[in-house]
């Protein structure tokens, strides 16, 4: 079989879908190649699943050791960075736990433990869940307690219940800025190195299953990678929030 | 004398066609009233009316010496009812039965017993636990009217209660019911195509055709100096059938 | 996917408290909500079917309508309504059991109510008929018909448990899936998915489809026994 | 909210091409699902309701359950079965509105025949008796006895319609909600709803919910008039 | 002489219950077999299993001289059933009686004209377009004879078909079914409680009690000398109700 040369299936984190960078950034890729782009935006896990499945054929996601295993183990042909943005720590205005301001997130996430503060975590191994983790992991805090609250969801929501909540959560920035006007948490802890959020970008590895659309895969591929695109990246949503929501950084 | 249920100029059409057309109708307490006539006549549909299962284009109808109100449920509770076809209820005979007293509050030995005798009375008492929509066509009949005669009403309206039935259930039904009549001063009408019936059971009797009355009048009056030919021709058993 | 079942069933087995938990919990929210919504949707279907009133075909084309509610949509309405900002804010039942069975119940409820008025229309006027002239209030009239229509009510009510025992939409979004709190059978499913489970997740589903087995062999025993 | 209607009203009106492509496409597959799952769910479920055989009682009750079918469960297996690793992968039918439509009909045809089943069963034996006598093939008995049925049977589509024209899991995993090719309302609504826009999720709902309501009327003018 | 329905030893007991057991069952081309006997006897179940609409516990039936089969079409179609309680289908009383022409393939114009025979026959010409259900009892049992006759079968069973029916209706049933009979040489079976009916209408008899034949033969003869008390009781016209 194999899908027509000219369409190409994109498995994507929901953020990149529903932050708009790819209904801004698409048309462009389809008028240089005419190459439809159909995007499938879902949770992280479930993207490498369907690159490993063969029912994609170019990845854009954001969990980099994750990304590394999956073309170690021969699904993916190659991996270039593409883009970051930055997560940051968000909480309500009363900062129960006193963060507010700290440059240190281990700092941050061990006040917040310590007062029992409300903690909402995407709970889901998503990128953000795994960063989140990574931090817990280097302090001996127990997870268990009515403070820590595991939503198992995407960004978007997760962002709603901590809203309703008035808890702490890490989130990213391009859908916290996405969906500031709606809230009412505030930006408590932010430009920590350990808080950089890096994008991948990776073809599926055609040998593996038949139909794989390579060709269309290589040029999105060293298209979003390209100076066109990486500067289309870096200007997307500074207009509408005053700030780029992710930061091009492809061979750099 | 004392009519528990009286009615004028009763009229009733479906589609636009007037179907019954009644000037008066009321049925005396303690009297069977025989409604006798031909098929399509309006016997099921005068019954319904009087019943207050149908509402009247126009006319007055009164229960008992007030006017008919189908939310007193008092006054309904006077009447019974025993349809063309049977329509027994799922469940079992006894069930059938024992619903209008469970209405009304009776206890369950009472209900037991009650439904004992009257499942004797209409040759059924084996048949108690025996799923009531299975039974034959003449031992649903007989359900359907046990079931009503139970409550006790003060009039009973009955539509062809032995068209099913071999003569000697005809009989024990005739005498059933009769002796209800008597007994409890309760005021019957009763559709049959029967005349034999008609002349054994009735002192009144109510000549329908064509969705009018045609004549009315005690039975053995009737029987002997009916006015209209039609009348007399069937009344005369000169069509047995 | 085998696999993935083998390991949901080694969870069930093993006593996987969280597994229990979640299990516990979806049948709490789903059996609540659906006993409510067949308390309220069996006499309204009953209404709508047995009573001539105005408005009354319109009225059973909304349910039937409304058996096709968004999840998603009944899923916002009921968010927006007992948000903090909402109406009902200061009541706090927002990511709540509690939340869950409302929206359940709004999902339930037209379902219940529309295949109860399909049902007791197919019984016949008759039975009405027969139960008043034995003495029966209106009310009691259409009780009777509702007994003989017991069959019907309850595929009405299986129906209504089936969609809602399935549902993960409305749950997902009132609920917010917390883990221990708010975590029921669908949306540790969708998680399951989300995070690319796929075994996992069909395990958890063959698990829950086992338990609306069991339920309505419960139900329909009791549909017969009365 | 009043907000979101407005702009999805305003959409409407404004012949917005995109819209009004997602509705017709929802149309498109909901509909064909349904149709799809009549066709094979009628028959299926007047066989269970009319006819004795071994393992009926047990087949009533599959169907029952698997009216309640979670969506994404039913999407997955869907999924797994025309991934390119899967079974069917050549067919490449994964992220087609052929995929949804399948889903959806697998969601649909128990909610047919279960219900399809349990309204022949209320039809009396009689009827079936009846056109035997009169000579009628033990099929067109069936058959006559689905003409006696068919309200019934119309509010048994109408219930799957509702189901899968709300359901938004299965369609969400075997479409992919891409845009302009598998995005329907439903995973419109979602995504809406993800992205915080509460209002325009909602008024994409309303607009939902009276496309159904429209079907309902056609559905149930097609149920009188034969 | 030609027997197109012949029965050996039928046995049906329901929950336990013997409720027929017929040791010979015959019907005879061109004549009218009575079954006559209590309300209960089993002569509806005999009927049912003769048509093939009951499977018999026991016994042996032939059709047309073939071992009934249940999956022959042809067969079944040279029968017809008038049920005790007409089961009409829903639309008009039209539609009800095309429906058994419209099996047979014939075409629209055809069917048109029998059907206002046929109705014609049984008196209800104005009823063509009525919704069969809503008319009156004894309108419906003529709907479901005529539906039948219709059909033109070979052999009919008929359970009770004129219950219902006033004198002058009765008498054109029983000429219509007697006439289709002797015309068309076709057997009938019919059940009645009508004991002047039975002696007017019938060549053949047979007297049921208890799920049991007590006794058959020659309408006439029977009259005249039945054997079994019961059977003079109740052919004697003693009992008439
Ligand atoms: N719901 C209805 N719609 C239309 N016509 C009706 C309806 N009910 C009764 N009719 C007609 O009204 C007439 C009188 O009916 P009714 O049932 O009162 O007759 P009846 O005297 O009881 O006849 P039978 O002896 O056959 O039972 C009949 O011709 C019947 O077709
Ligand atoms: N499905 C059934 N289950 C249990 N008992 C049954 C069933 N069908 C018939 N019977 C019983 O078998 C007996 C014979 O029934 P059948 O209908 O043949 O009587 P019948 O002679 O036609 O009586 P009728 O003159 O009252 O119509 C009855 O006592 C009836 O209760
Ligand atoms: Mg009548
Ligand atoms: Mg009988």
């Amino acid at each position: 079989g194999g899908r027509p040369g000219r369409e190409l299936v994109l498995a994507t984190t929901t953020s990149t879908e529903d932050s708009g960078l790819l209904d801004y950034l698409l048309p462009y890729f389809t008028e240089r190649t005419g190459i439809q782009v159909k995007v499938v935006a879902v949770g992280t896990g479930q993207a490498l699943e369907m690159g490993r499945k063969g029912d994609a054929d170019v990845l854009l996601v954001h969990a980099k050791p994750d990304e590394l295993k999956f073309v170690a183990d021969g699904y993916g042909t190659e991996r270039h960075d593409v883009m970051y943005n930055d997560f940051i720590i968000i909480g309500p205005a009363a900062d129960p736990a006193g963060i507010k301001g700290l440059a240190d997130v281990k700092e941050a996430f061990r006040l917040i433990a310590a007062a029992q503060a409300t903690f909402v975590s995407r709970g889901d191994n998503s990128g953000t869940h795994k960063k989140e983790k990574a931090i817990w992991a280097a302090m001996e805090t127990v997870l268990a307690g009515d403070w820590y609250v595991e939503v198992g969801q995407g960004m978007g929501a997760t962002l709603g219940i901590a809203d309703e909540k008035q808890g702490y959560l890490l989130i990213d920035r391009a859908t916290y800025l996405a969906q500031k006007a709606s809230i009412s948490l505030e930006i408590m802890v932010e430009g920590d190195e350990l808080l950089l959020n890096q994008y991948g970008v990776i073809p599926v590895n055609p040998a593996r299953h038949d139909g794989i659309n390579e060709r269309g895969a290589r040029m999105f591929v060293e298209w979003l990678i390209s100076d066109e695109a990486q500067e289309l990246i870096g200007k997307f949503g500074v207009e509408e929030f005053g700030q780029p929501l992710f930061f091009p950084n492809a061979g750099r | 004398m004392n009519h528990p249920v009286a009615a004028v100029d009763l009229r009733k059409s479906y589609n636009g066609r007037l179907v019954l057309a009644a000037d008066e109708f009321r049925l005396a307490a303690g009297q069977v009233t025989a409604l006798v006539g031909p098929s399509g006549a309006g016997k099921t549909t005068l019954l319904r009316l009087a019943a207050g299962l149908e509402t009247p284009d126009s006319g007055e109808l009164y229960w008992f010496g007030r006017p008919s109100n189908a939310a007193d449920l008092a006054a309904r509770r006077r009447l019974g009812f025993v349809f063309q076809m049977p329509r027994l209820f799922s469940g079992t005979v006894y069930e059938n039965l024992a619903y209008g007293l469970r209405l009304r509050g009776l206890g369950e030995g009472e209900i037991r017993e009650r439904v004992e005798r009257l499942l004797q009375q209409v040759g059924l008492s084996e048949f108690s636990a025996q799923v009531a929509r299975s039974l034959s066509g003449g031992e649903q009949q007989r359900v359907a009217l046990a079931r009503t005669l139970i409550t006790g009403p003060e009039v009973i309206f009955l539509d062809e209660p032995t068209a099913n039935l071999d003569p000697p259930n005809v009989k024990a039904i005739e005498e059933l019911v009769t002796g209800y009549c008597r007994e409890q001063g309760a005021a019957v009408a009763w559709v049959t195509h029967n005349i034999f019936q008609a002349r054994r059971c009735s002192q009144q009797l109510v000549f329908l055709a064509e969705g009018r009355v045609v004549e009315a009048g005690p039975t053995h009056r009737l029987v002997q100096e009916a006015a209209e030919a039609r009348t007399r021709a069937f009344l005369s058993g000169e069509m047995i059938y | 996917m085998l696999q993935g079942l083998r390991e949901a069933l080694g969870m069930l087995w093993g006593g996987d408290a969280e597994l229990w938990g979640i299990i516990a919990r979806s049948l709490l929210v789903s059996l609540t909500a659906v006993a409510l919504a067949a308390a309220v949707g069996v006499p309204l279907g009953a209404a709508v079917g047995l009573r001539r009133f105005r408005g009354r075909t319109l009225l059973r084309r909304v349910l039937r309508t409304f058996m096709g509610l968004p999840p998603v949509v009944v899923g916002l309405i009921v968010y927006l309504t007992l948000s903090r900002s909402g109406p009902l804010g200061p009541l706090d039942l927002l990511f709540t059991p509690t939340a869950m069975i409302i929206a359940q119940f709004l999902l339930a409820l037209p379902i219940v109510a529309a295949l109860a008025a399909g049902t007791v229309e197919g019984i016949d006027e008759q039975v009405r008929e027969a139960a008043l002239t034995l003495g029966a209030t209106a009310r009691q009239a259409e009780y009777k018909v509702l007994a003989e229509a017991r069959r019907g009510l309850v595929t009405a009510v299986a129906a209504a448990y089936g969609r809602v025992a399935a549902e993960v939409g409305a749950v997902m979004l009132v609920g917010g899936n917390i883990r221990g709190y708010t975590r029921v059978m669908t949306t540790a499913i969708a998680l399951e998915t989300r995070q690319g489970q796929y075994g996992l997740a069909i395990g958890l589903g063959l698990v829950l489809i086992v338990i609306s087995f069991l339920v309505n062999m419960i139900v329909e025993a009791g549909g017969e026994a009365r």
